[in-house]
């Protein structure tokens, strides 16, 4: 399905946000993510859901003031 | 002697807090945070691109370096932005630490006092220990203490400016009226001797980036500022003299020699 | 690294002179020199009463720290007098250097321009090493020069008034129109702060005294001082950013994820 | 005869200014001397001859700024 | 030339606003009004005594003197008195106009941002025309112009200090932020160069009070103070040369004779 | 009411002295002088070419605005220049009065102290009103009015630069030290306020033209500048509150309605 | 019945606020009330009954910054 | 013969300082002379004598600070 990962439309097949985190390469890299602008914790992924058109937010660490 | 300052019931030697930006090259950002002593460094959340490892790689050198961090939620301009960006940095940094930026308006970067304090008190309830960065508005400040702040950090002056203190009596009253805070400037700070008097003033650090990451030799003006900070804080702790507009001989007049 | 200052081809790492006076007691006074790092300390010539014993014992107490002495002509107001304490100063500590004061009104404690430029003229040709207090006056700065003066010692405010550097713009001329002289900030400092201001401007020292030695207290302001002085000349070396009135984020804004 | 010394008026036997020295019992110590406001170096102490009222000062090391 | 500013419509030559309090008496107030040209006074209300008319007679004393009067909430410290103290003073003075003041905190009578911006909401919608006591924070000012405020009221200084412009950088950003709405310098100013600046700035208007009152001379203060703010008005719409470090030689030296 | 300033016995009501030069145009000179009320314009000498007649149609253009002047021996460096430069403006101009400059130094067009106190001398003992120009030093500030000069004209800032008053403690503890003298703020100001501050600190007059002549509107800013001269100076004279870093509320809290 | 006038305790016989400003010596005077923190406008004194322990506060022009 | 008038070589008949001034066109003209640095008054002028190289200087009022 067409969701959106960091403001680009991407297509994926997973329909559970970790399947999906793996789909896209995140497997083992330490980031966080949000969907549709709310937090989802790493051990939520799994029940999440993902749906047509979900916004998904993939964040790692990086330098900041 | 030692002389600790307390952050949320973890105490630091180092009254300087540095970010992690703007530097020309990771290895100089490094070498700057050992040159400035820093035990708590600023970082950050950003989009990682699918199968990108920059994210991983920073964290290994921040890492390698043994500080605390200080995750920020810079760029967030809504209460909501800012509340998730804080969970997520909890989770990716392992920390409930969290300087919270909620920016107000983008050609001084001000915080939106309104939305900083709303934000406060969800990330407080949520156990978050909060670092807020604000102004020197007593009012919202005394929210943010309500809202279970024990950090305040008001800024000197707009980010990245080096403008210093702009309001040099406002941040004396904000000393002033609260003497139990752990009172932090951040943002403003350009030059080390800037640094000094807002430790002369009896704040309790200062977080800065820019200007060091900018000079021209970013570790050099690193441990300037740490030097400056230390310098500042010895001497608001030493009491220092009243100034005064007349002059007084500093060599005693008695007992001068006659010879004309 | 090495950053050595040099008076009269004379070497020394430490940019902060300290002077003698107003200590609460001599034990107090040797505590804050040690603590301040000053390898120069000035000194001055009283009456002394017959059979008295008080100079020697200073004298002796300032040998035990092994530093340089810088001799002054405090409280001279003519030109003789200055000239005639000068000679016996080099007599008694056995130094060429002199800390040349012609004092020309006892308010401010303002340099008398005219009869300093005369006096360091008479004792330059006499083979002292004259280090000048005078103000940021670029003519009278260029006949000290003139005179033979390698180093000029501008003040910051009156002595013993605490104020810092009143005159921020003319001090910063100086430096820049004397390049080649070295430049120490001699009076008025009252904080950390303004030592360190004095240092970013690119001045080559600070001389204090009063806001050592009447700080509650003075070995802590002491080591306060070298500390910011030592941070002040570093953040000059580190070329800092410039400041700028508008504001420029420090942690970048790109690939902020979008959260609303 | 009468001298002033260090702004007192003071009477002393001696009339070159080492006696002077020695006899004001300055003997030893480390002082500077000048008379009428003209410095007198320590070698020339032996050939300075002292007048009846002549202004001596005798200045030792002190704390000063 | 005419040269008018506006407040919600109305439009007055005099850009200086005063303040009836504090004035060793009535007459004096009179006499300062009339001195200062102002069109605007701010007034107050108090508790009546039964049976008193201390306020019949100040009301009769200010009509005489054929001025407009801006009614304030001085001293409240809550959304609820300040909107009732509005309704009672649109009432009693039968003016639309308001100054809002909310005060947050009382060593420097901050006003409370929160409150402010939500009392200026209610009372907009409820037909006031707000004059807010603010300060140059603007994001609070962004909500007080979406509430329906066209004239914004930052402090220089806190009321009655006469420190002058506390943050002159962020006053000047604030007037660039707001190009159209009506901004008054409120509070702080002590001397009537302070009032020329704030004119100089781009301010519209100078509100003052203490300054003229606590004169030694009220009135002829009253007259200083509107004769600075016409003059910083001036200046400003003169256009100022740029100020630089350096001299430049404003008699030409071309054509200078050689004399030596 | 009448508050005249007196040069050597000849008073006048305006205390803004103006400059000649640097207008856009003639035309436009004359338009600011009579905006300023200024009573006295300073003026100087230049060659002229054979058969030239600049010279006369400038001198006319003055004389029809019905001012006294004021030669000034501008771009002269030594005591000879300024001494014959004085005497040919005393026979051109047909007065005593002089300004006397002696420059020292050409960044900053800096006074040299030594040669204008040995100028002022010797015109002073020639029948010369001398106004000198000079610094905030206050021995050669002696040294000038011992060699006859009643008026004394202190640098705010280096000439042309308009950065106002550089020394504010200095200019004032001058203004202290010479009760009786007549002193003039020469230099540096650039705008209305830096005019209104320098009165208000007791200066007798302020003389500039840069800031004028080289505003947008020259005759606006001229009278921008009269103004701020006369507001500065009535400020001055009606004693104005002291400033103090707390606040305090200028309405009355007394009988504050109770309304929550 | 006993209210509160301006802060103090005040015994008065009027039911209505504008009989009760009649009564405690306001008649004619300018003055704005407000009952109980809320403003009540003169043309409603008529109908607004006040009853025991009411805070009435009556306000009057004064000088102010 | 050949003078410095303001600075540029110039060649004159004159002899007398007044000749002079009137010779290069300054006659009725608002001016002051210099000769060789020294002032020369108006009446001075007559009795005045230039010699080869003499520097004369001859200025007018203009615009000053």
């Amino acid at each position: 399905m067409k969701i959106t990962l960091n403001g680009e439309a991407t297509e994926i097949i997973a329909t559970t946000l970790d399947a999906a985190v793996d789909e896209l390469g995140y497997t083992g890299k330490i980031v966080a993510t949000a969907v549709n602008g709310d937090f989802v914790a790493r051990e939520a992924r799994g029940e999440t859901m993902l749906v047509e058109g979900d916004r998904l937010e993939v964040v790692a660490p990086l330098q900041g003031g | 002697m030692s002389d600790p300052v307390t952050f949320y019931d973890t105490a630091v030697e180092s009254r300087l807090l540095l970010g992690t930006a703007l530097y020309p090259s990771p290895a100089i950002m490094a070498e700057a945070i050992k040159a400035s002593g820093a035990e708590i460094v600023t970082v950050s959340l950003r989009r990682e691109a699918a199968g990108g490892g920059a994210g991983q790689a920073f964290w290994d050198l921040v890492r390698s370096l043994d500080v605390r961090v200080l995750p920020n939620t810079a760029g967030c301009h809504t209460v909501k932005e800012a509340v998730t960006t804080a969970h997520m940095a909890r989770e990716v940094f392992g920390t409930p630490w969290i300087k919270l930026e909620v920016i107000g308006e983008d050609d001084t970067l001000q915080p939106d006092l309104f939305g900083l304090v709303e934000a406060a008190r969800i990330l407080s309830d949520d156990g978050f220990d909060v670092f807020p960065y604000t102004t020197e508005d007593l009012v919202a400040a005394e929210r943010l203490v309500h809202a279970g702040c024990r950090v305040l950090m008001p800024w000197g002056a707009p980010i990245g400016s080096g403008l210093g203190l702009a309001n040099h009596t406002g941040l004396k009253r904000m000393r002033a009226h609260f003497p139990e805070a752990t009172l932090v400037v951040d943002a403003g700070i350009g030059l080390p001797s800037h640094a000094a008097a807002a430790m002369e003033m009896g704040y309790d650090a200062v977080l800065l980036n820019t200007a060091v990451a900018k000079a021209g030799d970013p570790a050099a003006m690193a441990g300037a500022m740490a030097g400056a900070v230390t310098a500042g804080r010895a001497g608001y702790l030493a009491d220092p003299m009243e100034a005064r507009e007349m002059a007084a001989p500093s060599t005693p007049v008695m007992g001068k020699a006659f010879l004309s």
